[in-house]
Parts: C-alpha cells; structure tokens; sequence
C-alpha cells in the first residue's frame, strides 16, 4: 500500500473519531436535540470498507451511522447542520442522526429500523444487475440484525440472484446492552452468511488494512459479476449505546473489558505502525489534527448559522 | 359497467394489458411476485409477461414479502419502477415494517431527495372457503399512513387506468384487488390512458339517497340503484370512490348536498373501517346538508368462517344497501316495488362464488 | 390526577408494581422484550423484576419482533402468560403478522378451543427528535382488528389496573403507552386491583362540550378543562376513553346527549384515526344530540420530522382543545378570560420535553 | 423395529392415502368448499416422525395439514366435517381444510400463512421448558419456509435456549409451482438450520424407518433437554399445489419426472419390504384396506349427516 494510501486511511479515521468527540461534547449543550448513536471505536471498518469503493457505489446504513457517511464522503456541514435541525441538514432537518443521506456520493441513507436497509442494499445492488451499471452496493449491519428475519430474507435473495453486494457486520457483540450470547447461539455469524449461499469472511475490525484489503476483493468480486459477499468485523463501541457518554458505571461490561477495548483502539494502532514505517511522523500527524479541528468547527459554525425550518416546511414533501 | 358497445375486457385482463402497456412503454417497469411467471399468472393478470419481456422483468420471488418489499423498495430508489404482487392481501402484513416504516416514509424523511415509485397489488380473497387469513379487507391498515397511495379500482376501465396511473406516480402505490372483480366485463379501451387517483367516480346518478361505496361493493351498489330506480323510481347516487388514500371526499359532499343521505359501503370489517373515516369526514365539513344519521355497511366485525354455512349474510349485497336506503327514506317496504327489488336482488346461485365458473379449490 | 392525599406513583412505576404483582400472584406471567433485564429496564418499568422472579420468568429476547410475537403466542397457547414490550410501537410494524393473522384470530378459527392470553405493551415515543420512524401512534391499527383487545390508559391508577386486568385476560390484549405520560404521578393503591377493559373515564365534568380523548390527550384534554372552567366558567366533560378497542361508545353518547357538542382529541395522524371512528358511530348512533358538527384533534397527516424547530406546533396541546371548544360553542376569544386560558395553557419549558428532566438521549 | 410397529407405520400412511383419494374423489360434488392441499405422495414423513412421539408431545402444522393430523392421532370424523363446514368439524366449520386442531392428541393446529406456525411451535417448546414438562414439539414446514424470515428468528430463539422442538422440513423442491432453485440459492437447506447452532440432518423422505429412527432420536434428544434438531426430508407432491387434482398438462415438471416420484411411492416400497420380510401379508393387506375404507366412508356419513352451523354461530367466540 502506498503511504499516500495509508494516510489518507489515517487521516479518515482519525477525522471521524474527532467528529464524533466533538458532538459528544457538544450534546450537552442540548442543542442537538436527537437520539445519537456514536461509532467510537469503530471508525476502521467505516474507513477500510468505504476505501474500497468508488464513487457511484451505493452504501447503506443504520442508526450509527456517521461513520459510514462521513468515510463514503458525506458532506461533514450537511451532517452537522442536520444533527442540529437545521433546514441546511443533509434531510433538512427531518431526519436527524438517524437519517443521513448523501446522494452525491452514494450514500443512499441511513434508518433506525435494526435491518431496515438491509433488503433496500439488496435492491438497490439488484438494480445494478437489471441496469448493467456496474456499481457495488453496500449493507453496512450490525450483529443485532441476525435476530431480525428480514436480513436473512435478504442474505437469500441477494445469493439467488448473484448480485453485486457487499454485507458488512459490525459485531461490537451488543445490541443497546444486551450481549449477543443473551440474544444468539453460541455459532459464528459468518457462518450464516455462508449457510444462505455466499462466501463469507471474518476478521478483527480494528485492523483498517486487513478490512480495506478483504473489502477490496469483495468488491472486485462482486464488480465481477460473481455475487454478493460477506464480510464479518470484530468491533468494540466505547462509549454509551445511545448519547455522548461512557457508561461503565452501568457496569454492564467490565472495566477490564472496557480498557481492553480501548487498548485495542483502531486509530492508535494504525498511527503507530504508520509512525514505524516513516509513512507519518509528528509533524504531518499535528497537520492533519489542525486541518481537522478547523474542518470540524467550521461544520459547528456552519450548523449555527443555518436557518431554522418550521413546521411549515415540515407539511411538504409528504408525497413526490 | 358503461352503455356504448367497445371492447370488452374483463377486470384481470385489464390489469394484464395495463402491465404489458407499461412494460412496453417504460423498460424501468419490473413486475415482482409469487406465481408471477407460473402457469396461472396470477389469476391470469400476468400470463405472456415473461415471453414478452424476459426472465430479467418478470420475476417469481422468494416467500420474503418483508425482504422483497425492501429489494422493491431499494430497486426504486435506484430508478426502477417496480410492481409487486401479493395473491393474497393478508401476506403484506409480514411487509408491514417496509412498507410504512420505508416505503412510505422514504421521501418525505429525506427532505424529497430520493422517492419510492412503486406499486404494490394485492388481492383481497373472498368466497369458496378462503377463511380467516385469506380474506381480510385491509385497507383501512395501509390508507391512515401518510406517505402511501391506496387505490381500489371496481371496473375493468378504472383498473386498466389506475394501474397505469400507479405505475407513472412517483410514490409507492397499492392497489387493492377485489378477487371478485377480476371476471367483472367492462369497456376497455385498447391505448395507454390514465386514470386519476384521489377521485371518485358517479357510477349512477340519483337525487334520493348517496352511496359511497368502495370496490366490490360499488358493484353490488350499483345493482342496487339499477333495481330500485326501475322498481321504485328512487335515485340511488353510487359513487365509486376508488382511491382510499387519498379520500375524494368532495365529490361525497357535493352528492350529499343534494341528497341529504349517505351510505357509506366498505367490503372490510365495521370497526375502524375506511367508511367509518369517510362518515366522520362528511360530518366534520358537512354537518348541515345531513338529514338524517348516516349509514355504514359492511362485514361483519369477526373473521370470515369457512364453512359456507357459516359465511351466508356474511357479506352484505345489494340487498343490504337497498334496505338501508329505504330504511333513511322512512320508507314502507310493504309495497310491490319493493317486493319486485327483492326478488330482482335475491342472490341466484351459491353465496361462495361470484358466478358459475368460479370453484374451488381457490 | 386524583384528589385525595394517597400515595403517589408515576405512570412508569405504576406499570412496574402492576407487573411485580400479577408475576407474584400468578407464575404463568412471564415478561419478555428488548433490554427487560438491561440496566435502564424499559424506562424503569421492569426494574428488579429479573432479580425477583428469575431468568426464567423475566427475559431480553432477540431482535425478532414477528418470531417472538410467534413464540409468545406458543407459549399462551401452552399456558403461560407472556406479557411482550416494544420499546416503540414502531417496531411492533415487523411483528403485524403474527399479531393479526395469529393471535387475534387463534380463538376465533379454532372454535374457542384455545385461546391466547398475552400482553404486548407498546410504547408510543416523542419529543427529543424521536423522529418518523420513532414516533408512530399506530393504535388504530390495531384496534381494527377483531379478536384483538386495545388499551391505552392516562393515568398510573388506570396503568396499573389496566394492565392487571389485561394480563389476566384470556385474549391477545395491546397495551400501548404514551412516553411522556411515564413521568406522570397519580394516586395509585397498593394492593392489587382491576381496571375494566372497554370503559371511559369521567376525567372530568362540564355539560357544554364533551372531549373524548385517549392517551396523552386526556391529559392535556384536563389541563384545558381546568383552565376552562376557572377562568371562563365553561365546562368541558373529558373522558378519558381509556380502552380502543372495545370503544366505549356509550360513554360518549351519554355525555354527547347532555352537551350537544363534541370534540375527540387523538395523539395518531388525523386521517384513519381511532378518533374518524369514534366520531362516525356517535353520529350514526346519535346524529339528533349534536347541535354542532364534531370536531376531530389529532396530529397532522406527515410523519413527526425530527428537528424541534419543524416539530414546533406539531403536536395539538390544551390550547388546540380550548381553541376548538370555543369555536364550537361559537363565543370570542376577545375576551379576558380566553386571555387568561391562553397564558395558563401557553408552553412553559421546550415544546420536545414532557418536563424538566427528560432530555436526550432518548 | 417389530412387526407389529411396522406394520402399524404402513397402515398408517396407507390410510391418510386413502381419506386424501376420497376427498379428492368427492372434492368435484363440491360440497367441501374450502381450498385444500394433499399430501399425497408425503405420507411417510408424517406418519415417520409422529410415531415417535407421545401423545402428549406437541404438532404444529400447515397448509398441508391431513397427514400430519392423521399421524398424530387427529380425530378423521371431525377433520372430515370440518372440510364439509359443518358443525361437527374440528373448528365448528370456521377453518376448513387449512386450520386443523385436535388438542386431545396434541395436535395445536395447523394454518396456511406460510411459516406462521414455527414461531408458534417455538413457544410451545419454550412453555415446556418453562413448566418443565418433558413434552417435544413438533413443527411440520415445507422447503418454501427457508424464505420467511420469521423461520430464521425461529431457529435463532430455539437454538439460544436449547428448547425441546424438531423441525421437520418437507423438502418437495416446490412451492405451488415455482421450483426451489428459482427461489434459493442452490445450498442445502439443512445447513441454514446447522448454521443457526442446532444438530440437522438430511435424508430420503419415502422411507417411513429411516424417518422414523431420525425422529426417535431427535426426540430422545430433545427430551433429555439438548436442545431443538432439525431433520430435512426429501418428498415428491403427486398432486396439484392446492386441489385434487393431477395438474401434469400445465408441463411445470415433466412427465418422467412425475413418474419417478410416483414410482419411488413410500407406500408401495415400504410394502414391498413388508412382503419381504413377512411383516405383512396379501390378507393381512386387504384386511387393513377393508378396515380403512370402512373408516374413511363412516367418516363421510358422519360429516354429512352432520348439523350445518350458521352466521348466528359465526358471530361467537372472536373473544375468550
Ligand atoms: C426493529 C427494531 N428493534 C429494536 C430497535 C431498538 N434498537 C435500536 S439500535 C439497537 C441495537 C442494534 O444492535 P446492532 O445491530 O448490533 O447495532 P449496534 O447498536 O451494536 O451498532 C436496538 C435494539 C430498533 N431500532 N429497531
Ligand atoms: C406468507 C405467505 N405467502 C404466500 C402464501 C401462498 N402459499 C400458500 S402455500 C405456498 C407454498 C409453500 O411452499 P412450501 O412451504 O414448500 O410447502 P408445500 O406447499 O410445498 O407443501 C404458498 C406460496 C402463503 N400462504 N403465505
Ligand atoms: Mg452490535
Ligand atoms: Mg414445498
């Protein structure tokens, strides 16, 4: 991989995470008056899948979803200024956190319906193969969604038909604060994927490279005309379910658990390997940090000073 | 149902040509379902599809309604134009979640950047046994969620036209399919037409009582009105609303400015029935031009047995809406008229089947 | 919402007692749903229940809605007595076949041969940007369904009751919750006690309009009412309907008959609502005891959008109520009086939060 | 297995033969004025696995419910009137052919939303563990229920809780007339189960010992609280999807194909094994026949002369 390459995975991760702190921080101020679903820890499979794809192919997501958006290039102001309510919001403001749509890059939006666009993934990909665009769609899902029939009714059509899609799980083992032993056997969820007639892979999710090579293949693959492919990460989410905090004093998961979690930290990791392989060194890293810090506040700014909608605006568009 | 001599063409033959017109006319069209391509073609509403237009449009689907209704949903956003087909009404309860959570609500959540142009045809059972689960009326369900269109056309003419209207409308549409309309005759013109949604349709005129009816039982009322202005010189008003979402509800208080009475019939059960919504409306913007309390008919509020027994006088007829009609007049039924009404509306053959050919075991 | 001095609950911890002791007093009742042992206990209405009755009796379950409806149906049909909690009744979209096609209908198809006593509580959410997909007041669609049983009570003394009464129902009862009346105190016994299912509630007297209200309307329909009455003198008569299906229509029609004027005040989309229903059988029952024509207070027909600037007006509140009951009484607002209502009805804190202390995440 | 056991195993899938032939002869006088779908051609898998059960043990079925009714010990007067809508009927005339009931036998019911009954069966498995019975459930699915979701989140809550169920698919390669491979990918169905954490296996659904000796241990399995199994049966479908009749002239199989599965009759084989083995007898044979028919025509009397219920009756019973 070219250092330019692995900077730009970098910096990518790195623009997310401060992304999402600074929202974190910002929420208190209850201005932000949405449920938020934070992906803390979990920016490198975001990053190392959406690297993998161009442009025009589709993404789709769920309810933690700036990660997904921001990494398939989603527009960082329309993201902010939606979170705010703002009529500059990527929705206008009808959406908030759980709504995110980028069109422009292909992020065909995000839903808080666990699984809920899991099967519009499979159609939109099933689209592709009926107008012999060769675009990749991808269904970014979490460990949750093995529970809901839907996305198996998904997994068995997207196989029949061979088409071009990409499943990726975000296993972080919880859904809100339900481990997934509480809520499925004790099998892999790969191998689900793999029972409904795909290949299917898994991996430790906090190794930017390894998601970003395996979701290349995939999606070479599925370009290819060879069908749909799944691909299962290891994740650990840091802070609460659902809001800005940590939560460990729920004591739901262990402080050990926790810190491991944390230890295992994504960005961390991959700076340090950058730092040894000379493809980042102190100074570029504070460069990107700064272009960043500006970047972000000029989003909080630009959310600020948007217009407000009303409830006027809110009786249009009920109807095409 | 109309006077001049044209082509005929059953309601499901309609449908059929209203799909291949479709197809023929926009290659984004794909018709999706169980059977589709099967040799009974969905009751025949889609028999030489496939030939036509190839295994890539004409799609049998797995046994997923929730996950097909998604893969509509995503194949429309991405600019195809999907109708989707349920052989039976009650199966779209497993797609419930995509279809309000999604289908209806996917433009208006994302500030009209994307939209949902799809149709989705189900059929509502009726006759020869089909029971508790292969007989609801559920239309009320899907017409209170802002978002959808609801069309429930009665004539073949209407079919042919809404369909077609459905398929050009950029939102997600269901049409409602009575399965006792589908060998209903009516002229068809043979081009591509449209007809409206959201407006009713005066089947038969009448200064005397309204009917608001919809589906299958505009075509009850119909007969209905037919008899008794023959019979009785009473002017039944029949209008055919149609569309379920939204209500035409002007054209009802236009006629009922006139007549002063309403009917409202609803082939689903009483409780919570589109009818029910349709009265309210009336009253809220109309209370004045009322005369008298206004009347629904429809089935009633427990599931459909199977047994033929059982399921006699379980579906109101012409008969019901006559004895309705006269009954807000305050009128006699001790009379020659009436008796001539009553034998004119007496069912002919079996309750469970709409005519002779219709038997099991579907 | 009572007078006397007695111990207080909140509607949340009422719903809490009331499941503490149906499982104490009857081992059958189980309570299974999404984050039931988890640490925040579905809005603290299943807290220590785990602790006390078990892992086995006090369940989280796996995101499948429609499954472990199904399993919930299996197991009543076995005996036990499930008691199933969405944490939104959006969510409960994904379980509609199971409910309807089975549940409701189970008894029915199987000659009474078994029957199915569950409880699915639902809960209705809003404000803090819950959003369209969050936010849905789906209990007409319910209601509309026979063999379905529907409540939605106001206050903690009719939770608690209700919901004991409902879990020792044999039939399939949903039991839906409005989120901001959780924080919401009243006088609630301790011991165990019964709410009849299918009957209003006097909320409170007046003989010049007659406010039928569910859920969180009822509570805002009472604020109105008080300040009605205080400051102008003018009596409103709210019942709080309490159960949607069976409506208790006669309630209505009593209190319609005495007041001449009705307005039915509903927390769903206005068009389909529960409150179309309610309207459309008091005038067919009742059309000569109204002298003005109904009026319907309901939420606009789009989904709730998120942002708080859009949702700002969204929702009707006691003014809505006191504006309409004016207006139907046909007396100005050019008064001291209707000044003084509308500064005591006016939104004290942010129109997103039922009070100081609910704010986001949820 | 003794000869005694043997041959009750054929006779009785000899006579759910026989009462599907009557019906099927008299369903043209159209006095059964329900849809109806034979099992013709199935009867070894029903009659397999029912005979490994306790009365007690619990059936939950489908729209192709006669077999599995009969196996189980339903009552065939009752069933007969039921088909006849009369007030005798298992369901007082309300289900028809596609709801059956017999709860003396265990027998919970049987209905035609595809699936609908699984999860159902699932919770009957789940009160058995609750109330700690030893009672098995039974769930009776055809090929067609790998693609409804609400299966998957079946299999996922009784492998999460080792809950005492089998389920047992009736793999007939359709459903109506749309071929598997038209509907699922081409992977086993059996491994879908294996994949949701359960113990599964796969054989010859024509012949009622293996059958049977999978059902026995399944169900010895179950009973001792390890859990649900899954057992696939290949079967053939004589007969049209829903109907009595042959449906050969609308040319969706082949001709060579319908032969095979005819020729590969369970009964014929396993009488032939019988004959074999001196387990039975042409007497023996013709005694069970006569018995049989005597049976199946008194239950036809029995329907008939039996009292017509009516609305009245019908407005009963919507609560408990
Ligand atoms: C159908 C449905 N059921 C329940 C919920 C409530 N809910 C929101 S997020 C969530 C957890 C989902 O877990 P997972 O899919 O693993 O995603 P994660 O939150 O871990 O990223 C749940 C249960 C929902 N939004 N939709
Ligand atoms: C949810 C649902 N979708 C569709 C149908 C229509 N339908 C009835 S039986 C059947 C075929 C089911 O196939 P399978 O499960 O393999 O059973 P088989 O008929 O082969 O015994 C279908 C599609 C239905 N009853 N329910
Ligand atoms: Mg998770
Ligand atoms: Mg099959």
């Amino acid at each position: 991989m070219h250092d330019q390459t692995r900077r730009s995975l970098f910096r990518s991760m790195l623009r997310i995470r401060r992304v999402e702190e600074a929202l974190a921080t910002r929420y208190a101020e209850q201005m932000m008056r949405c449920p938020m679903h934070l992906c803390v820890g979990q920016e490198a499979i975001a990053v190392g899948v959406c690297a993998a794809l161009r442009k025009e192919d589709k993404v789709f997501s769920n309810h933690r979803a700036h990660g997904h958006y921001l990494a398939k290039g989603g527009d960082l102001n329309a993201m902010v200024a939606e979170l705010y309510g703002r009529a500059t919001g990527c929705c206008g403001g009808r959406g908030g956190s759980m709504h995110l749509i980028d069109l422009d890059v292909g992020f065909m939006g995000a839903t808080p319906i666990v699984g809920g666009t899991v099967p519009l993934a499979v159609g939109s990909a099933w689209a592709a193969s009926l107008q012999g665009t060769h675009d990749v769609s991808v269904s970014f899902l979490g460990d949750g969604c093995f529970e809901e029939g839907v996305v198996h009714e998904s997994l068995n059509f997207a196989a029949l038909h061979r088409l071009p899609i990409i499943f990726v799980c975000e296993n972080n083992d919880f859904s809100v604060y339900t481990r997934r032993n509480e809520r499925q056997p004790n099998r892999p969820i790969y191998r689900i994927a793999e029972a409904h007639g795909m290949p299917a892979a898994t991996a430790d999710g906090n190794d930017v490279e390894t998601v970003n090579s395996m979701a290349r293949s995939a999606v070479e693959h599925a370009r290819d005309g060879k069908g749909p492919q799944f691909l299962e990460f290891d994740a650990y989410r840091w802070r609460e379910h659902c809001g800005p905090d940590f939560d460990d004093h729920l004591k739901y998961r262990s402080v050990q658990e926790i810190e491991a979690g944390m230890n295992n930290c994504p960005i961390d990791r991959y700076k340090t390997i950058l730092m040894q392989t000379g493809a980042l060194d102190e100074v570029s890293c504070a460069g990107i940090e700064t272009q960043i810090r500006e970047e972000v506040s000029a989003a909080f700014d630009f959310a600020l000073a948007s217009s407000k909608p009303t409830i006027k605006d809110a009786w249009e568009k009920v109807y095409a | 149902m109309r006077d001049v001599a044209e082509r005929q063409l059953t309601f499901a033959e309609a449908i059929r040509e209203s799909l291949d017109q479709a197809m023929e006319k926009d290659p984004r069209v794909i018709v999706i379902g169980e059977g589709v391509p099967d040799p009974k073609a969905i009751f025949n509403t889609t028999a030489g599809l496939r030939q036509k237009y190839g295994a890539r449009r004409v799609f049998d689907m797995p046994l997923s309604e929730n996950g097909l209704t998604g893969a509509c949903i995503g194949a429309a956003l991405a600019g195809m134009r999907p109708v989707m087909i349920h052989q039976r009404v009650d199966f779209a309860l497993l797609a419930m979640d995509q279809l309000i959570n999604n289908a209806a609500k996917w433009h208006y959540m994302f500030d009209g950047k994307a939209s949902v142009p799809m149709v989705v045809r189900m059929i509502v059972g009726r006759g020869w046994g089909q029971g508790p689960q292969h007989s609801q009326s559920l239309q009320a369900m899907f017409a209170m969620v802002p978002g959808l269109k609801v069309v429930m056309p009665t004539t073949a003419y209407d079919a042919k036209g809404l369909m077609i209207t459905a398929i050009e409308d950029n939102n997600p549409v269901l049409f409602i399919e009575h399965r006792w309309l589908h060998h209903v005759a009516d002229n068809v013109p043979d081009h591509y037409y449209r007809v409206p949604i959201g407006t009713a349709r005066m089947l038969h005129e009448g200064s005397d009582v309204t009917v608001a009816a919809f589906s299958y039982m505009a075509f009850e009322a119909l007969i209905a009105a037919k008899s008794m202005l023959t019979e009785m010189g009473i002017g039944l008003e029949v209008i055919d609303m149609r569309t379920v979402r939204p209500l035409d509800v002007e054209s009802v208080l236009t006629s009922v400015r006139k007549t002063g009475r309403l009917i409202v019939a609803d082939t689903a059960f009483r409780t919570g029935s589109i009818a029910g919504e349709l009265i309210s409306q009336v009253v809220e913007h109309s209370f004045a031009s009322l005369t008298a309390p206004p009347v629904r008919i429809a089935s009633p509020d427990f599931p459909t047995p199977t047994s033929h027994f059982m399921a006699e006088d379980y579906y109101p007829g012409p008969k019901t809406i006559a004895d309705a009609a006269l009954d807000l007049m305050g009128k006699s039924k001790e009379t020659g008229g009436y008796q001539r009404v009553s034998v004119a509306l007496a069912r002919k053959g079996p309750h469970d089947a709409p005519n002779r050919e219709f038997s099991g075991p579907f």
